[in-house]
């Protein structure tokens, strides 16, 4: 009941964040100096056609008359132009490009499967292989391993993303000519090509990122150890092994957890970087490409999708306690 | 019993960690069917000689020897027979099998000391499994181990046992825990317990049955170690005693010697330090008349005042009736204490005196004005009337500012005093609270606790406040450090002539301070009334159960009072 | 946060024992020389720039090969120019690394401060008055975190009008969208003080909020809102040397090793010398903060994951509100 | 005929036999790719032309100009007497990839869509010359375009506003191409039209590839110009312009069966010289697009035709070519008609050198007197770009102008340097006209119209008697006479100063080592997509 109740509250939150995101969007760009229509217009372009593309893109109207008829659209749909060249966008409607002549939940629902794979792939590869390193750094606290690992880590954190994924892709794509540059193969097409040509970007964010979660599991893990409740363990006459790997894992659950949830929420903003250097076309290519061309619709509508999915990602993260905790799950 | 044969026998066993050495050449021997009590201050290394020998104390290093003798072992055998273990030096691959099974532990926080991921009953099972291997009872199934912890869950008095099981940790209340805590910890018949403070987190009616579940497992022959600070419970349930200071063990004997004939001077200094409760002393000795003090002019204005005040907490839909319907006086000038057990609603009377609760229904009143939180410049200088003591010496003070500050802080807000005003006054109230006037420049944690609790009384009394609450002021000190820090208050109540709201669970240290009293039960006020009346002869059987349940530091009147107990 | 025992009268003072503690860690020391050597590089870029006659903008068209990149062998490296030439304009490359020193480390510096400030007000204001504004303002962390901050920035720099100042909308965006981890720990943090003792006696006795705030509170943030500031400050430079890689960064010819690296990674195969430099300088400097930062927390904290420490205030229950937190780990934010 | 000398009817295939078969790759840096044709700003010889034809296309050679060709149309079009109206008739035997016939009314019906808003964006230069084109707003509405006649499925009548002799060029771009009223779909044509080229679209998904397999309803005996090798073509989309270099250079994988639609970046060039194998597959084209720095005229110092020339001597032409690539990377500029189109006259107004006259350009400040400031130029984000920028910027602190770079991207640059405002003083860019006429040079960038309102004349610069001279040329059907007068405007324009030339750029492509007849002529400085073959 309570739970319900807590998700009805969080979900009205989250909806009004994304009017507001929305709002900043339509608010920045309506200031911009930049005309939209004029890169649609035409080469030459005329002043009247400039002004026909205007209206029929919506750019002359005020920038929240444009947020309302935006989220209008998302309630009951949207129609551009008239007669027989009158384009619907059925609700709920993210969105038109014009450009792309597509609608942005199309145009998002095409893209992903590209950024997904890149992001999720590289994130449980970054999951597993980081907290692996952070356990072996906790158990060997101290000795050199543990001195090797984090110092591994600490260096990871430090090399920017697109510097270590330029180097790779020079190194293995180029120079050494073994790992496919760019270029995406579905998962469903096949799956060997699919992994083949993401592994590189694969392994690079896992690197950067994995040496956060080996930081974040080695302190908990030490952290933890350091409870009582482990010590009640060890008296019992538990193994060792036993007593990490079942009494001290399960109290990393959480807060990893947490953090697996903020980062797979900011994965689409960070695919912005990734996509560029890697040379993949999804949803932060497309952002990138919607910005580069003033494409209002898309970037609200994928604005909003990155910024809804930080925030299901925060709430599922939050929900996920009151079954991962059962201090939390009591009390819901 | 023969306990002519130790179970364990510690002999000159010396810990230290890095360059420090926290004990020194500790012998003793636990024997079966007894049970040993370990006192002694806080940080004079207790724990970590009854827990580094199992290798439960990490980076420490032992040197000594530490015999575990074999049961089964010839008695009466000489050192250096087989049979026995030394555990120094053991490495931990051979020390797993000892834990839990030949040793057992209870520690003092049940609450933690319970992993809050898994169910209780799991737990317990584990203890069992561990084992499993090496006992012989290796067929032992799933439903084997769950019948087997149902059944030491139900010997350990708990009434439902399937519900403790299924429980996760926090659904259960502390004392609920520290039982599960014990049927742990004998799941496996070890030969020796030890008990690390398996009381000091629980309310005294709840601690009457856990130390009657120790003397249980020693009467059924296990070598029980207890450690404790509290001679009272010494006197309840301990066969021998060994006293130790400073990492060393200052004295040694049985329960009867070290109370009534304490050879050293700190058995001695400790035994005085412990409140007592003159209605259970006085049953052996006449005790002094104390002063009653006189009643209150009717015409003076109370120091504070609650009028049907309730206060109810909502925290995620459930209601907490932290108050209920509480009408009450604090006459100005004099001591009045409050007593109840955990959760009765005792800080939460502190709180809305301070302004710090709002009231859900009634009202309060500070030297006859009405308190509210409103944090308008009226409710502020009207809390300039209050001052504060709170329990925890250490979160007490700002960490980040000199004690002179902290103690100046209050003079600054509400006075215009110039700064060398300020000095002169910080000087007086350290030499009111017998700190030389030179700790102003130093932070709390060049500070002792006792001296922390101190600065704090400083601070609460730096605007002469009419009303001065302490909310457990002392529960977490020595009983020597307490004592010192209570004869204080009772010095500065006298000269200074302010009322005070001592809030404390500890019957005797209420008694001795407080001339009026106020028991306090979830939330309602049971009993109120001048502190001799409701203390020797209680109206309420709420309060006569307090009384009865809180162990006082003589032998001969516990085993009287165990008697009775479990006469009745 | 407080390290000492309680028993242990009279001894030095805590700044001295976070130095002798920050003394003993190498990784710490290491990490200190690093920052030290680019604070040094980026103050002497002009002394540099006067004592070899090279500016970071003047052209050399006669270093360059025919083919634009630079002529000679490692980039063109010569007594002249110590890190060869930039190519196809044959500027000096030392010149440009630590000119671009002092963007990156204004920037970073000063953005990093911009999200301490403001993530601290919010954080304090948000878990000591609670409530209302504590909702309010945790609604508003969300709203910032949800931002997508690249497009924000390349929006941003987009719109803004060319006369206003470039580092300072830099400084402004990043700092901006910075903030979120800052106000979460030090709400979380504030949440706990809140209820400690001295914070309790101090309102009790009617000390104003705004006082008990700054007297009481923000000290025992202090360190804190260092080892955030510290371990922010790499992030920070990072997003600038981002946003240049974008090519939304500060105005050419301005140096900026972000810039450079986008720059350099073309030619990478022709003058490797070109992305070594500016790449090694943002790392090393990345570094330099993060170990720093690292042996920072340590000496602030000692108990953190020292093992068992009795005598800490540990708190019993940590739930899954308070996760400890890695500011290195922002969730994707700067 | 308005070209007589072009319009040869006689278009020869000049290379050997072309291989037919195989997947030929095309690396494009753009993540779509919008086969609409009325939305399209494409060359003849680009990727519209694999799908679409047209009126006209060009015929391009190695080293030799570009020259217009019938493509549907039997020959490049007739004028009638006033010069105000052009007639073409159809091949026989056209067809779309459905099979229907290709009529006229499918191209008139092409034309008029491209007039609607939906479908605005593409090359609008015959919106301004069709009668009654200023006030037309497509075929949605119901209306139709009255101007354009089609008496019968094989002929096309265009009336004009004015005599118009560039005509033939025009209906060589993608509006005229032919769209089937009854597939028309103007939210959707673009992903999927119908084909009247030798290739249909096979899929179309944005940010990965679109696919290209042969049209069999193609006749290749209609089309001279086509060769149509590879059974495939594949877009390779959204693809960095530095990685597909890279891959091209290192010839693996797919980039071995083909090209990148963009220049190899400058700093590759370097490598690419520096690696004999890549070198072969290297093609640069000869002098094209003129690369300049417009001043805005309509700015305070910069009105004065004095700084202007000031600056004209001021820029070191050199520093900026290297930082555009060096020598490979084009030549000098001084004229604005540029090299491979008709009727050029090569002259140098402000002779300096490479390096400039910074004496000269002082002495010429000094005599303004003009107060200068901060000079905002606009450039656009690329490295190569902002290396140029970076190369003016220097250039104009030796004779102590401040310039302030403002670095874009190519979208922000475009409508920034186009708007009604004109906020910049100075901006970097470089045109190549849409077909190669003097007209194409000059119009676009020095006819007062063409002000702001998103168009091209980034100066800002206006002069009735340049404006005049332009109508002049524009409506002189006779090739020759028109060069005269377009080579006099050219030096006209030039002692105003309103830009400084800077180079004649020369586009380098790489393509993979199973790609022949990877031919660039003299115009466009762009390969020619259609010709492109596999080796077998
Ligand atoms: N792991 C450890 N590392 C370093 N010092 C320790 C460690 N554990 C305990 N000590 C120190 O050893 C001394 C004895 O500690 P011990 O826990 O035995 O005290 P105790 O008598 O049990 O006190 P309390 O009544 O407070 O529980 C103390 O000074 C303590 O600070
Ligand atoms: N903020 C709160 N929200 C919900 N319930 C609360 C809150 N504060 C106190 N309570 C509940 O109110 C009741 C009274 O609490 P209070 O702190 O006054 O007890 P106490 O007598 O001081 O106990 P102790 O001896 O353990 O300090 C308890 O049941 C407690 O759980
Ligand atoms: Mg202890
Ligand atoms: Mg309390």
């Amino acid at each position: 009941m309570n739970r319900v109740k807590f998700a009805a509250s969080r979900i009205l939150g989250a909806v009004v964040v994304l009017i507001i995101i929305a709002a900043a969007c339509f608010a920045i760009f309506y200031l911009m100096p930049t005309n939209p229509a004029q890169l649609s217009c035409g080469k030459p372009c005329s002043p009247e056609r400039l002004a026909e593309v205007e209206a029929y893109l919506g750019v002359d109207q005020s920038w929240w008359k444009q947020l309302f008829d935006f989220l209008a659209g998302i309630i009951g749909g949207r129609t551009f132009g008239e007669g027989a060249a009158a384009i619907h966008c059925n609700a709920p409607c993210f969105g038109y490009s014009f450009r792309l002549r597509d609608s942005v939940t199309n145009l998002i629902l095409q893209r992903l499967p590209i950024t997904v794979s890149l992001t999720l792939g590289a994130a449980v590869l970054w999951a597993i292989g980081g907290i692996a390193a952070g356990l072996i750094a906790a158990l060997r606290r101290g000795r050199f391993t543990d001195s090797a690992v984090m110092g591994a880590a600490i260096t990871g954190i430090s090399a920017p993303t697109y510097l270590l994924g330029l180097l790779g892709v020079l190194l293995f794509g180029f120079t050494l000519n073994v790992l496919p540059i760019g270029g995406y193969v579905p998962l469903t097409e096949n799956p060997l090509m699919w992994a083949f040509h993401l592994i590189l970007p694969w392994i690079v964010l896992a690197i950067a990122n994995g040496a956060i979660y080996a930081r974040l599991t080695r302190g908990q893990m030490l952290d933890v150890l350091s409870q009582d409740y482990i010590r009640t363990a060890r008296a019992k006459g538990l193994s060792e092994t036993f007593v990490v790997g079942k009494h001290g894992l399960r109290n990393l659950v959480v807060p990893l957890t947490t953090l697996f949830a903020i980062d797979i929420g900011g994965l689409l903003g960070g695919a912005v970087i990734t996509e560029k250097v890697f040379a993949l076309g999804g949803v932060g290519t497309l952002l990138l490409e919607s910005v580069s061309s003033l494409d209002i619709q898309v970037i609200v509508g994928v604005t909003l999708f990155a910024a809804a999915v930080v925030i299901v990602a925060n709430l599922l993260a939050d929900l996920s306690y009151s079954i991962l905790d059962p201090r939390i799950g009591a009390r819901a | 019993m023969t306990a002519t044969t130790p179970a364990l026998s510690y002999r000159d066993y010396s810990v230290s960690f890095g360059s420090r050495t926290v004990t020194r050449d500790v012998s003793f021997d636990l024997v079966p069917g007894s049970i040993l009590a370990l006192v002694g201050e806080s940080g004079s290394g207790k724990s970590v000689t009854a827990l580094a020998p199992l290798g439960l104390v990490p980076g420490a290093r032992q040197a000594g020897s530490v015999k575990l003798w074999d049961p089964a072992g010839p008695a009466g055998g000489g050192v250096g027979l087989t049979g026995a273990i030394e555990l120094v030096g053991l490495d931990p691959a051979e020390l797993r099998p000892i834990r839990g099974e030949r040793i057992g532990v209870v520690f003092q926080e049940p609450m933690s000391a319970f992993n809050p991921m898994f169910r209780v009953g799991h737990q317990i099972a584990e203890a069992v499994r561990a084992h499993a291997g090496s006992d012989g009872a290796g067929g032992a199934g799933r439903g084997d181990i769950g019948q087997r912890v149902l059944a030491q869950l139900r010997a350990v008095g708990l009434p439902d046992p399937e519900k403790v099981a299924e429980a996760y940790p926090h659904e259960l209340s502390g004392g609920q825990l520290q039982r599960a805590m014990i049927a742990l910890a004998t799941i496996n018949s070890p030969q020796v317990l030890i008990a690390d403070e398996p009381t000091t987190a629980l309310d005294v009616t709840v601690q009457t049955g856990i130390l009657d579940l120790l003397v249980d497992q020693a009467q059924a022959g296990q070598a029980v170690l207890l450690i404790t600070h509290d001679m009272g419970v010494v006197a309840d349930i301990a066969d021998r005693v060994a006293v130790m200071k400073d990492g060393r063990i200052v004295e040694t004997g049985s329960v009867e010697d070290i109370f009534d004939r304490p050879a050293s001077d700190y058995t001695q200094q400790l035994l005085a330090a412990v409140p007592r409760l003159s209605a259970v002393v006085d049953a052996r000795a006449p005790r002094e008349e104390r002063p009653v003090a006189p009643a209150p002019a009717a015409d003076t204005v109370p120091a504070a005042e609650l009028r049907d005040a309730t206060v109810v907490h909502r925290s995620s839909g459930r209601q907490v009736i932290a108050l209920d319907d509480v009408s009450l006086v604090i006459p100005a000038g004099r001591i009045t204490g409050l007593v109840g057990e955990s959760g009765s609603g005792k800080s939460t009377i502190a709180n809305v005196l301070t302004g710090g609760q709002a009231l859900t229904s009634g009202e309060a009143f500070v030297a006859g004005e009405r308190v509210s939180t409103r944090p308008n410049r009226r409710q502020r200088r009207l809390r300039a009337e209050v001052g504060v003591v709170f329990q925890d010496p250490r979160g007490s003070l700002n960490p980040r500012r000199s004690v002179g500050s902290q103690i100046a802080e209050p003079l600054r807000v509400h006075t215009d005093l110039s700064g060398r005003d300020i000095d002169a006054r910080v000087d007086v109230l350290l030499t009111d609270v017998q700190l030389p006037t030179d700790f102003a420049a130093r932070f709390p944690h060049e500070l002792s606790g006792g001296q922390r609790q101190r600065v704090a009384i400083a601070r609460a009394l730096a605007l002469r406040p009419k009303l001065l609450i302490a909310d457990e002021p002392t529960s977490a000190l020595d009983v020597s450090v307490q004592r010192g820090v209570l004869t204080l208050l009772g010095e500065l109540h006298a000269s200074l002539d302010f009322a005070c709201l001592f809030i404390s669970h500890d019957l005797a240290v209420v008694e001795q301070l407080a001339g009026h009293v106020v028991v306090l039960k979830d939330g309602r006020v049971v009993e109120q009334g001048p502190s001799l009346e409701v203390l020797t002869d209680p109206a309420e059987a709420y309060t006569r159960r307090l009384i009865e349940s809180a162990p006082v530091p003589d032998p001969r009147i516990q085993a009287a009072r165990r008697a009775a107990r479990l006469a009745a | 946060m407080t390290a000492a025992p309680p028993e242990r009268p009279g001894r030095a003072t805590r700044t001295d024992t976070v130095w002798a503690r920050l003394k003993r860690s190498r990784p710490a020391m290491i990490g200190l020389g690093l920052v030290v050597f680019f604070v040094l590089l980026a103050v002497l870029a002009p002394v540099f720039a006067a004592l070899t006659g090279n500016s970071p903008y003047a052209y050399n068209p006669e270093l360059l090969a025919p083919d634009t990149a630079p002529a000679g062998p490692l980039g063109g490296m010569s007594a002249q120019h110590w890190f060869g030439v930039e190519p196809r304009t044959g500027r000096d490359l030392f010149a440009i690394v630590s000119y671009g020193a002092q963007v990156s480390l204004l920037i970073g510096l000063a953005a990093t401060l911009v999200s301490v400030i403001v993530g601290v007000a919010i954080g304090l204001i948000a878990g000591f008055y609670g409530h209302l504004a504590d909702r309010l303002l945790s609604r508003f962390t969300d709203i910032v975190f949800g931002f997508p901050f690249l497009i924000f920035a390349i929006a941003l720099s987009a719109t803004v009008p060319a006369s206003f100042p470039r580092p300072l909308l830099l400084i402004l965006v990043i700092g901006f969208f910075g903030w979120p981890p800052v106000a979460r720990v030090v709400r979380s943090e504030t949440l706990s003080l809140k209820e400690r003792g001295f914070v309790r006696a101090a309102a009790a006795q009617g000390t104003s909020s705004a006082r008990i705030l700054v007297r009481e509170i923000l000290p025992n943030l202090a360190a804190t809102i260092i080892v955030f500031t510290t371990v922010s400050i790499p992030g920070k430079i990072g997003a600038e040397a981002a946003l240049s890689f974008l090519g939304v960064g500060v105005n050419p010819p301005t140096p900026s090793w972000g810039r450079s690296i986008s720059d350099a990674i073309s030619w990478v195969q022709v003058d490797p010398m070109y992305l070594i430099f500016p790449g090694m300088a943002l790392f090393l400097v990345t570094l330099g903060f993060n170990m720093f930062g690292d042996g920072l927390r340590d000496a602030l904290d000692p108990t953190a994951g020292q093992g068992p420490d009795r005598s800490a205030d540990r708190s019993p229950d940590r739930g899954p509100d308070t996760p400890k937190i890695d500011p290195m780990s922002a969730g994707g934010q700067p | 005929n308005a070209n007589p000398e072009l319009n040869d009817d006689s278009p020869g295939n000049t290379l050997g036999e072309t291989q037919k078969g195989g997947t030929l790759n095309i690396f494009s840096e753009d993540p779509d790719i919008d086969f609409d044709p009325g939305k399209s700003q494409g060359l003849a010889i680009t990727s519209l032309s694999l799908v679409h034809r047209r009126l006209t296309t060009w015929d391009i050679q190695p080293d030799k100009p570009g020259k217009v060709v019938p493509d549907l149309a039997t020959d490049t079009g007739t004028v009638s007497d006033d010069g105000r109206t052009w007639t073409f008739t159809l091949k026989d035997g056209l067809k779309f990839e459905n099979g229907d016939p290709i009529t006229t009314a499918d191209i008139k019906y092409g034309i008029e869509r491209s007039f609607s808003t939906e479908l605005s964006g593409g090359l609008s230069y015959h919106k301004g010359l069709i009668e009654g084109g200023d006030d037309y707003a497509g075929p949605f509405t119901g209306d139709d375009l009255e101007s354009i006649e089609t008496p019968d499925e094989k002929t096309i009548v265009f009336r004009l506003n004015s005599t118009f002799g560039d005509f033939p060029w025009i209906v060589s771009m993608p509006a005229f191409s032919p769209v089937p009223e009854g597939s028309d779909d103007p939210g959707t044509y673009g992903l999927d039209p119908v084909a009247s080229g030798p290739y249909k679209v096979e899929s179309n998904q944005s940010g990965a590839e679109a696919v290209l397999t042969r049209n069999d309803q193609w006749n290749e005996e209609t089309d001279p110009v086509r060769t149509a090798g590879p059974d495939q073509v594949v877009f390779k989309l959204g693809q960095d312009a530095s990685v597909t270099s890279q891959a091209l250079i290192s010839d693996s994988g797919d980039a071995k069966n083909g090209f990148s639609a963009s220049f190899v970046p400058a700093s590759q060039l370097a490598q690419v010289q520096n690696d004999p194998n890549a070198k072969s597959r290297l093609v640069t084209s000869g002098p094209g697009a003129l690369s300049y720095l417009a001043m805005n005229n309509e700015r305070e110092g910069l009105k004065d035709p004095k700084v202007r020339q000031a600056i004209n001597y001021a820029v070191d032409k050199n520093t900026y070519r290297i930082a555009g690539g060096g020598e490979i990377s084009g030549d000098y500029a001084t004229t604005l008609i540029t090299p491979g189109i008709p009727g050029r006259v090569d002259y140098d107004l402000y002779p300096a050198g490479p390096g400039g006259d910074v004496e000269k350009a002082k002495s010429l400040l000094a005599e303004s007197g003009a107060d200068l400031g901060t000079l905002r130029l606009l450039t656009k984000n690329s490295a190569t770009d902002v290396a140029q920028a970076e190369a003016i910027q220097q250039a104009l602190a030796r004779v102590d102008i401040t310039v302030e770079i403002r670095s874009v991207d190519t979208n922000t640059f475009s409508a920034d340097a186009t708007n009604d405002e004109g906020d910049y003083d100075l901006a970097l860019t470089s045109w190549q006209p849409d077909y190669p006429s003097a007209f194409g040079n000059i119009q676009p960038l020095f006819d007062s119209s063409q002000i702001g309102g998103g168009n091209y004349n980034i100066s800002r610069y206006s002069n009735p008697e340049v404006d005049d001279l332009i109508q002049q040329a524009t409506e002189t059907v006779d090739a020759a006479a028109a060069e005269k007068i377009w080579a006099e405007a050219d030096k006209r324009i030039m002692e105003d100063a309103p830009i400084v030339p800077l180079t004649y750029n020369r586009n380098s492509f790489l393509h993979g080592s199973n790609v022949e007849n990877f031919i660039i002529g003299e115009f466009p400085a762009y390969p020619v997509y259609f010709k492109a073959s596999l080796k077998g």
